[in-house]
């Protein structure tokens, strides 16, 4: 045995260790970079073996996706369940701290409600409809309906509903991580926050005319919801040719439920109730409604007359 | 997770080639026949329950911040040992595997399993868990490498089936030993898991 | 310097030995990394730059290191070591630096680290002899690692063209996702099987 | 400053620990890796010569290592004789050549006029299927196939098929594989030339007695060449080879 050998090897290698080790440390230092303590967080619990099984250039371009743009957070294959209850929890953390939000399908087109251009006879895919002249819905807007959404959710907190075509999210279930929203070539899903009730079930910004031609149940750009009398909070904005609904303000629009002629408002809430519930509900508002409209038309005549006989008092 | 779970785990559960499609390089390059498929299984086993059991027991001297080339450096030390004994002892093995022993310190399954597992649980957990997942490894090696050498040569562990039965004729294609059948088997082993799990999802839904 | 033998390395490491398709290193970012083209291009230009680096440094620890001290057994562990500390400091000093650049190439490059075709490249730059039984001088090695880097980046941009594609196709559903994209990579290891007929010499 | 010190004095310890490991556990295996290449090449040498020597002399055979220089590196060859002989009984070399993806080494044992008795390719990194063919052992045979068609010829003139269907020393290529066949066949070309060269340096300067060999040799060799420029004389080998007992014996 070759003592001399031995201690050659153990000085070479170590020195390149130390040199190398050294040169890192400071690195780390002269380099360092802010990044979100999140990100960090996260980095730290991934397995760090820069595998690339998730798709995304090594653990930290990962972790940085998680967190910036909300990618599923089960793609690490060599951590396996450990590593993803842990990353669960770092962004639960964050998720309960901002407001909670789950996803909607921004669109009422069911098989009844929307008309169909064509016949499409392709991959039964969303993203692959979309190549044949932008689908064969006669809405440029509207749900294609093959549940390209549905595939994307790994919480399987979505379903498509074979009577309507379209897809239906479980509240329950949903955590609003965004995928479907992305999955969606027709930016069809969108988030809402969880406590909200009401969104707008329509996503067509062409004109009136157009709309009414190729739905039922589409948004004409009327803008009655965002009339003052209809929305007085100012919730509701129009966005070009559609309304939208800003979620941040409080409004329980029902007004503007009621009032919309195409009926593209969707209460959550309705979806318990039944038909003789709702109808009574909408009739109630509507007596509600009239004899409100009723009383401030009073009053702003009487306002009228006041201001007028004031004036005649003044002259 | 009890000691027979974590042991069996790493055999087809959570297999780390067929389900978590790791560790790709070894398993498409030496799989040319069982005997290598098999070396090549069992030299990243005694790598990996080696280096697990190291980093498990040296994880609480272990600073976190250089945690990773510490940990680089144990594996390559393991990997070493195993070429060096392998040319000293099984000469022919260390040859027919060349390259892709001193390649083992970059597969994904060891440095994984060190972080993931062995950094964070005990010394005895770690081993299991270390052999469970070399097994496993093997498991999908020999399996890959049975296909190619069996379609690719017409035998199997070196024996000519259908030779030996006195069929001639059948002398493979070698187009399964060189890289195209090695993506090719691959893909339709990931295909048959698949189709396997698609299939146990819908009969699950289905009830 | 013999510059037939820089031709050769180059169309040997590009084509008929690619590293990806003909002598499977580095299928774990071919299989990851290959879902879009953009993201394929960075990962390719991180690889490339990457492998000429690591070919000159492994180069020099081997010629004045290892051989100097008749330690050639250690030559995996001083390589792994030499070239992950070289990428963590690139990717330190690119993130400080070049944001820029890091955005679109640093962000690939922790990845790269434990990519097998970097340390493959380093050995097989040691191991590769001519016919007189010469191995590759500097920059010879330095050669090989730069066009294998390519080769990388070609099979990889190929799969990702294909990928793009792919995921409009009409498939089966238990051939989804890794499967088909296996079954790809074969159809192209079998058109890049083609130029094994190529005489180069 | 100080936490910079202390990482980099942990992996200072950390790999010269590993190194050092790894340095006392090599003085182990370095002794059995070199026992064993030399037993493999005392081995290979045995391979290739038999037929040419009895199988009960292989073992016992010596061999006197002689020097060639190629491209300006040293390479070693190895005259034969038996014990208690003192004439040459046969040449072995291990040819070196570029194939199709590297470098294909060839043991190659000749009688004294460069008539190759047996050849083995021992290292190889060529296709799978295509150029590794070379070694394979068909079922039911002993050796590769491709070691035979090299039997008998002459190792100055060995060629592809391909590239000279008219030679009496041809042999025929491996399928899809050419490249390597004439990787092997030019390189035993080459070597058997500079064993040649050095051969008649050494025999020319000691023994008197051994010019009969010699000359013979030179015959042989003039005859070689005549034989490759012209197919007709390829008769005149036979001639030859009959000159040396030893080349008769093994048929």
């Amino acid at each position: 045995m070759d003592t001399t050998q031995i201690i050659t090897a153990f000085l070479s290698v170590g020195l390149i260790g130390a040199i190398l080790g050294a040169v890192l440390a400071y690195a780390s230092k002269v380099f360092h970079v802010e990044v979100d303590p999140k990100v960090e967080k996260i980095a730290e619990i991934l397995p760090q073996a820069n595998c690339g099984a998730c798709g995304y250039p090594g653990c930290s371009g990962y972790a940085d996706a998680v967190v910036t743009k909300g990618t599923d957070i089960t793609l690490c294959s060599p951590g396996g369940q450990d590593v993803i209850d842990q990353i669960a929890s770092i962004m639960g953390v964050e998720a309960t701290a901002g407001k909670a939000m789950v996803a909607y399908c921004a669109c009422n087109g069911t098989k009844e409600n929307a008309k169909d251009r064509f016949e499409y006879y392709g991959p039964e895919k969303c993203s692959s409809a979309v190549f044949v002249s932008g689908g064969h819905k006669a809405c440029d807007y509207g749900c294609l309906g093959f549940g390209e959404c549905v595939e994307a959710c790994t919480f399987g907190a979505m379903y498509m509903d074979e009577k309507t075509g379209l897809p239906v999210v479980i509240d329950e279930k949903c955590v609003g991580c965004g995928a479907c929203v992305r999955a969606c070539p027709k930016d069809v899903m969108k988030l809402m926050p969880k406590d909200s009730k009401v969104y707008i079930a329509c996503n067509s910004k062409a004109k009136g005319k157009e709309v009414s031609d190729s739905c039922k149940v589409g948004c004409i750009g009327c803008k009655i919801c965002t009339l003052p009398n209809t929305t007085p909070s100012g919730a509701v904005k129009m966005e070009g040719d559609l309304p939208v609904i800003n979620y941040e303000l409080p409004d329980d629009l029902v007004a503007a439920k009621y009032k919309c002629p195409k009926s593209c408002f969707i209460d959550k809430g309705d979806a318990e109730k039944s038909a003789e519930e709702i109808a009574k509900e909408k009739a109630d508002w509507k007596a509600a409604d009239a004899e409100k409209t009723a009383a401030a038309k009073k009053a702003a005549l009487e306002k009228a007359e006041a201001a007028k006989a004031a004036k005649e008092a003044g002259m | 997770m009890n000691k027979l779970q974590n042991f069996t785990k790493g055999f087809f559960k959570e297999n780390p080639v067929l389900v978590l499609a790791l560790g790709l390089c070894p398993s498409l390059a030496v799989t040319t026949s069982i005997e290598n498929g098999l070396g090549m299984g069992m030299a990243s086993t005694a790598v990996l329950v080696g280096s697990s059991t190291l980093v498990s027991m040296l994880k609480k001297y272990i600073p976190g911040s250089i945690r990773i080339p510490i940990f680089i450096v144990i594996i390559a030390t393991f990997v070493t040992l195993i070429d060096l004994t392998l040319q000293a002892f099984i000469p022919s093995l260390s040859e027919s595997l060349g390259l892709f022993i001193p390649l083992i310190v970059v597969n994904c399954i060891i440095l994984g399993r060190a972080e993931a597992f062995a950094s964070k649980k005990s010394v005895l957990d770690s081993i299991i868990d270390a052999i469970g997942m070399g097994i496993g490894f093997t498991i999908a090696l020999v399996l890959i490498s049975a296909v190619r050498e069996f379609a690719g040569t017409g035998a199997l562990y070196g024996y000519p089936l259908f030779q030996l039965m006195g069929i001639e004729g059948f002398k493979g294609s070698i187009l399964m030993i060189l890289p195209p059948g090695g993506f090719l088997t691959m893909g339709l082993i990931l295909g048959f898991m698949q189709w396997n799990k698609v299939r146990k999802a819908k009969n699950t839904g289905g009830k | 310097m013999d510059f037939s033998h820089l031709v050769v390395i180059a169309v040997s490491s590009i084509f008929i030995n690619n590293f990806v398709l003909g002598r499977f290193l580095g299928i774990c970012p071919f299989i990851g990394v290959s879902k879009k083209i953009d993201s394929a291009l960075g990962m390719g230009m991180a690889v490339i730059f990457v492998m000429t680096l690591a070919s000159v440094v492994t180069y020099l620890i081997q010629t004045f290191v290892l051989v100097r001290f008749e330690l050639q057994y250690l030559q995996t562990i001083a390589f792994i070591l030499v070239i992950a500390s070289l990428v963590q400091f690139i990717e330190m000093f690119m993130k400080k630096n070049m944001p820029a650049l890091y955005q679109s190439l640093g962000v690939f490059l922790p990845l790269i680290t434990t990519n097998c075709a970097v340390l493959g490249v380093a050995i097989l730059n040691i191991d590769a002899t001519w016919a007189d039984g010469s191995h590759y001088n500097f920059i010879e090695s330095t050669w090989n690692g730069f066009t294998a880097g390519i080769g990388f980046t070609i099979a990889l941009l190929l799969m990702a063209g294909i990928r793009e594609r792919l995921e409009l196709a009409d498939i089966p559903e238990s051939m989804k996702g890794t499967p088909i994209t296996f079954i790809s990579a074969s159809l192209i290891a079998m058109a890049f099987l083609g130029f094994s007929g190529m005489s180069i010499m | 400053m100080g936490n910079i010190i202390k990482l980099s004095s942990i992996l200072f310890f950390v790999a010269g620990i590993a190194a050092g490991s790894l340095a006392f556990y090599n003085s182990f295996t370095k002794p059995e890796i070199a026992k064993l290449k030399a037993e493999n090449e005392t081995k290979a040498r045995g391979y290739v010569l038999q037929g040419l020597i009895p199988d009960d002399q292989i073992p016992g055979l010596i061999y006197e290592e002689g020097q060639i220089e190629i491209n300006g590196m040293k390479e070693k060859f190895w005259k034969v004789k038996t014990p208690g002989s003192n004439q040459y009984k046969a040449l072995v070399f291990l040819a070196k050549g570029q194939g199709f993806s590297g470098v294909v080494e060839t043991m190659v044992a000749t009688d004294m006029n460069f008539k190759i008795n047996g050849i083995k390719v021992l290292k190889h990194t060529e296709t799978p299927g295509l150029g590794a063919e070379a070694q394979t052992v068909k079922y039911g045979d002993t050796k590769p196939f491709f070691e035979g068609w090299f039997k008998e010829k002459n190792s100055l003139n060995v060629i592809v098929e391909k590239d000279d269907p008219n030679s009496a020393d041809k042999v025929q290529s491996i399928t899809g594989a050419t490249i390597t066949t004439r990787a092997v066949c030019n390189s035993i070309n080459k070597y058997a030339e500079l064993v040649k060269k050095q051969m008649g340096a050494v025999q020319g300067q000691i023994v008197i007695d051994q010019s009969k060999v010699v000359s013979v040799d030179r015959e042989a060799i003039m005859k070689a060449r005549a034989e490759a420029a012209a197919k007709a004389e390829a008769e005149k080998d036979t001639t030859v080879t009959e000159d040396t007992p030893e080349g008769g014996k093994d048929e």
